[in-house]
């Protein structure tokens, strides 16, 4: 009972952080899009917080530069569980045309472990939306 | 009986329970108004029309994982949040909602009850600087002094807007003020300037646009709860909502009349004039943009007191004369 | 002011230290000096000219040389004041006395060619990530990349 | 009381990665260091490794919110190398595609400035409309954020008479809305009291950083690449650079909003003459070795890609300068001596794009100012002290 009351809340309050980890910005600003009012995602109780200590789901966009990794794994760390990674984009997928640069280390599942891939270069606002809830179908 | 009594009203009715609904149904009032002004939907899908969201809000941070930094002061960070919902829960059994028997237990109302409750809203202040200051993050750290220097700013205002109805009704006890309101609504009137200023600065206390600046989410993060996580920043954002209830529920007694009609009706009351408050209180975060920390000393002590002294000669004058 | 203008005067006012001046396109205007010349014809274009906008600064490895180029803008187009320094000796005087804006191209230069430029008030060598590697100067054409490989996650199936 | 706070890699007020160490007093910021290259990925030495049409992809992703601008510029120069001329309507539409995205990231910079500020309701409105335009790309190009529309010799895309009249009926409504918000937005005083005095640079200080785009606009320098160097259509459409002369904030968010008036204009204008006739012609595979420099102001600012050919179907040298680039020391003049909460609005105002910036790497550390101790009880006179006579010297009026 408790613990059927404990996901029922998981799928309904999924609070997120961005994250940018060396991206074009293409996928961040569809994120952000998807926070306005065309999308709003505030329907599923999506909230996008500032910190990582009060997230639980890191939607990360681009590929992982050599200087920030050490950063993403920081915060991936400060995140208090449960927590979930959801890549969005080509680049957090595998790195898209910067694979292979000398200052990419590729995906972001070189770094930390990744729940849901979003592809897209960018993704759409309407996949993003389709990622989180797909992630929480599966909670 | 008496002991069974006090604890329902400690536990359910008008206490925990009760306040602990309540308040999450204003803050999916509030988040539902905030979208609605904003073009967007707000909650939907979490019970019906949203209505659960809240409460999945806060089950979820409870069962979250509870991190506390390693720097932090290990003690006072933990009992804080706790502390702090413990005074917003005493400042809501002030409330003179809860009058359904006619002689009320002396502890909760009684001559000076206004000071008390407004003493007892002040102190979530000092607990959100405590909370900021033992976290030793940096943002914290600035959170908790800008906590401290708004603080400075929108307290007298508040407490000089508060004091002119109790003037006019002749009482410092809550009930009957709201009595004496009951009695002769037309004399809302003359407070109408003190509603707006005590409207304003219950929105400096409850750190909510434009004055959100302890927590400015662009500017220091999180601010001063940057570091809590899990149960602690549930019992925050708890509190917060309790606090939202019960301070539109303090500006509802002084200025609207409080909540005449016995149990269920006097409950319709406070619902409704709550509500009104709350609107107010939305449309305002709504409508403006975040100021900086200078701006809301300066504009407290600038507009704001000159504002409230204003009330206070007018309710004089009006006392002197009229009445 | 026209392109011919800004020939002409450059003829006239620093014809004894510039070695070349081009005019491929409409609005294009390439200037060659001397590396030694570089900073004081800059100066003199500022004064004559009023060319206080640098766009950027690029490098171009030609095997046993570099090739510097200034790119500024004016009020009608742009001029570029080229420079070629050895391989051996790569160094050059910093722009930045006379365009404080520079600083930042000049030290990109020094990261990504390996190019020492002196007088630069802010001399820290330049970072790639924290931890690269030195003289590895990754715009130099004999430096290649090599790719580390990656993991999949859950191994390949 | 003395203390540095790092600002990034990961902060609210940066949607990109980027480092900012403030050193404060109190709420004042006494010096500030930017450190890049969290967002460096080598796009330089990469573009040397693929040939000429590989490299309009990889130009696009320069950039999100720019990814025109660059592959506008990159395609631009490459014209020029191959010795071929684009056909007039090609043009026309790459330069349609251009000003409507001038105007979405105008928009979209409005709504993030909001947003800084603390007004999520101006944001909310603004990124709703912005939906409007975006609707608008996708309809020429088939992408909401990638147009991809650019090809060498052309555009990929034609544009129907349906298409040109939805396009003009989305700039009529986008005028009208555009110009309703920016009307409640001057009238609400908490926004304005933010932006004005804050940010200050001035007029000598953006000539001699080398500041550009509405950075320098907003500090009265008017440059404007479609205007000094009229390069393509630039030189047959009607338009007027706009400028400020209040050297702040306030001035870049009016720069800002008369552009985006402009562009309505100049798009206007694109859409009613376009010329009939093809919209690409072929390009060759390889170019002579030859060497361009290309310029485009996007809406940053001023574009700048050397190109270098050497006869084979790659480029033996692709320099790109992004605008925000050039913006840092000018940052950095802004942030000094200026409240902590107004990192956020200094920093957006003049829009950066990170990830443009840092195809290459850079390090900039403030001349480090005054320096004194200040106590905790000196503080809150600090705080209450209004620290710039600019407050009060408001000559940059709202545009409507």
């Amino acid at each position: 009972m408790l613990n059927r009351l404990v996901r029922w809340s998981r799928i309904k309050s999924p609070w997120i952080l961005h994250l940018n980890s060396g991206a074009c910005n293409a996928c961040d600003i569809e994120i952000v899009a998807a926070l306005t009012p065309r999308f709003d995602v505030e329907r599923f109780g999506v909230l996008l917080k500032a910190t990582p200590r009060h997230a639980d789901v890191i939607v990360a966009t681009g590929p992982v530069t050599k200087q920030i990794k050490d950063r993403i794994i920081r915060i991936y760390e400060q995140t208090p569980d449960p927590k979930f990674v959801i890549a969005v984009g080509a680049c957090a997928m595998s790195g898209c045309v910067y694979r292979g640069a000398y200052n990419i280390m590729g995906g972001l599942d070189q770094v930390i472990p990744v729940n849901v891939y979003v592809p897209g270069c960018p993704a759409r606002p309407d996949a993003i939306i389709d990622g989180v809830i797909k992630l929480l179908g599966k909670l | 009986m008496a002991v069974l009594k006090t604890l329902l009203y400690l536990l359910v009715y008008p206490g925990l329970l009760f306040l602990f609904v309540y308040s999450t149904f204003c803050e999916w009032v509030d988040r539902k108004l905030y979208a609605r002004f904003q073009n967007r939907m707000g909650p939907t899908h979490t019970g019906r029309w949203g209505l659960l969201q809240p409460i999945a809000d806060f089950v979820k941070l409870m069962a979250k994982e509870d991190v506390v930094p390693e720097m932090a002061d290990k003690r006072l960070f933990t009992l804080l949040p706790i502390f702090s919902l413990a005074i917003v829960l005493t400042a809501g059994l002030l409330l003179p909602v809860w009058f359904y028997s006619a002689a009320a237990a002396p502890m909760i109302s009684f001559p000076g009850d206004i000071i008390v409750l407004l003493y007892l809203l002040s102190l979530p202040t000092l607990v959100f600087f405590l909370a900021g200051w033992s976290s030793t993050n940096y943002f914290s750290t600035i959170g908790g002094t800008r906590v401290l220097t708004m603080l400075f700013g929108y307290e007298v205002p508040l407490f000089m807007a508060v004091l002119s109805p109790a003037i006019l009704a002749n009482s410092w006890r809550l009930a009957e003020i709201a009595q004496f309101y009951q009695k002769k609504p037309i004399l809302i009137l003359p407070n109408l300037l003190g509603f707006v200023i005590a409207v304003i600065c219950v929105q400096a206390k409850l750190e909510r646009t434009p004055f959100d600046i302890p927590h400015a989410e662009t500017e220091i993060v999180g601010g001063t709860f940057t570091e809590y996580s899990g149960k602690k920043l549930a019992f925050f954002r708890l509190m917060t909502d309790i606090e939202l209830v019960v301070s539109s529920g303090l500006v509802a007694t002084v200025f609207l009349g409080g909540f005449p009609g016995g149990l269920w009706l006097g409950l319709l009351n406070f619902v409704i004039k709550t509500l009104f408050v709350i609107f107010f209180l939305s449309l305002i975060r709504a409508l403006t943009s975040r100021i900086r920390v200078d701006q809301v000393v300066s504009f407290a002590w600038k507009i704001l007191a000159p504002l409230a002294v204003l009330q206070l000669f007018i309710v004089i004058l009006f006392k002197g004369w009229i009445l | 002011m026209t392109d011919l203008d800004i020939i002409e005067k450059t003829r006239n006012r620093l014809g004894d230290k510039v070695a070349e001046i081009a005019h491929p396109a409409p609005r294009r205007i390439f200037i060659t000096v001397e590396p030694h010349n570089l900073v004081a014809v800059v100066a003199g274009l500022k004064k004559e000219i009023g060319l206080w906008y640098l766009a950027t600064i690029s490098g171009v490895d030609l095997g046993d040389h570099f090739e510097l180029l200034y790119h500024f803008g004016h009020d009608n187009g742009n001029l570029t004041i080229r420079t070629r320094i050895p391989r051996a000796q790569p160094q050059v005087e910093s722009l930045s006395p006379v365009i404080p804006g520079s600083i930042l191209y000049e030290r990109e230069l020094q990261d990504m060619f390996g190019i020492i430029i002196n007088h630069i008030p802010d001399a820290r060598p330049l970072v790639l990530p924290d931890g690269w590697p030195a003289e590895n100067f990754p715009l130099r054409k004999d430096w290649t990349h090599e790719r580390t490989p990656e993991i999949i996650p859950g191994g390949k199936k | 009381m003395k203390f540095t706070i790092p600002i990034g890699p990961q902060h609210p007020a940066l949607k990109e990665p980027i480092s900012l160490r403030m050193t404060v007093e109190g709420e004042v910021i006494r010096d500030a260091d930017i450190r890049l290259g969290y967002n460096h990925r080598g796009l330089e030495k990469l573009a040397e490794q693929k040939n000429w049409i590989q490299n309009l992809y990889l130009t696009e992703r320069i950039c999100g919110i720019c990814s025109h601008s660059h592959a506008t510029c990159y395609v631009q120069g490459v014209e020029k190398l191959m010795e071929i001329e684009p056909p007039k309507r090609g043009l026309y539409i790459r330069y349609l595609v251009a000003e409507l995205e001038r105007i979405h990231s105008h928009l979209l910079w409005l709504g993030v400035a909001g947003h800084e500020a603390g007004f999520d309701s101006f944001f909310m409105y603004t990124w709703r409309d912005r939906e409007v335009v975006m609707d608008l790309l996708e309809m020429i190009s088939g992408n909401r954020v990638h147009y991809a529309i650019n090809t060498i010799g052309g555009v990929r895309r034609d544009l129907d008479d349906g298409q040109a009249k939805k396009i003009l009926d989305g700039l009529e409504v986008l005028k009208k809305r555009s110009e309703f918000y920016f009307k409640l937005a001057a009238s609400e005083p908490t926004f304005v009291a933010r932006l004005a005095g804050v940010g200050y640079l001035s007029k000598e200080s953006a000539m001699e950083l080398c500041a550009v785009g509405p950075t320098a606009r907003a500090s009265n320098v008017p440059r404007d690449v479609r205007k000094d160097d009229p390069h393509a259509v630039y030189d047959e459409v009607p338009f007027e650079v706009c400028t400020a002369d209040s050297c702040d904030v306030l001035g870049r968010a009016v720069v800002r909003i008369k552009e985006l008036f402009e562009s309505f204009k100049i798009s206007e204008f694109l859409v009613k003459n376009l010329p009939p006739g093809e919209i690409a012609v072929k390009a060759p595979k390889r170019a002579k070795p030859n060497e361009v420099l290309s310029r485009y102001e996007a809406p940053r600012g001023e574009n700048t890609h050397y190109i270098k050919s050497n006869g084979t179907d790659k480029p033996e040298r692709l320099k790109v300068r992004a605008p925000t680039l050039a913006n840092y020391p000018a940052t950095v003049e802004m942030l000094k001596n200026g409240f902590i909460a107004d990192i956020p609005l200094i920093f957006a105002a003049i829009d950066p794009c990170i990830c443009c910036a840092e195809r290459t790497v850079a390090l900039i550390e403030a001349r480090t100012g005054e320096e004194k101790i200040v106590r905790f009880s000196d503080l809150r006179r600090l705080a209450r002290r209004r620290d710039h006579p600019l407050v009060s010297k408001r000559n940059t009026v709202w545009p409507f």
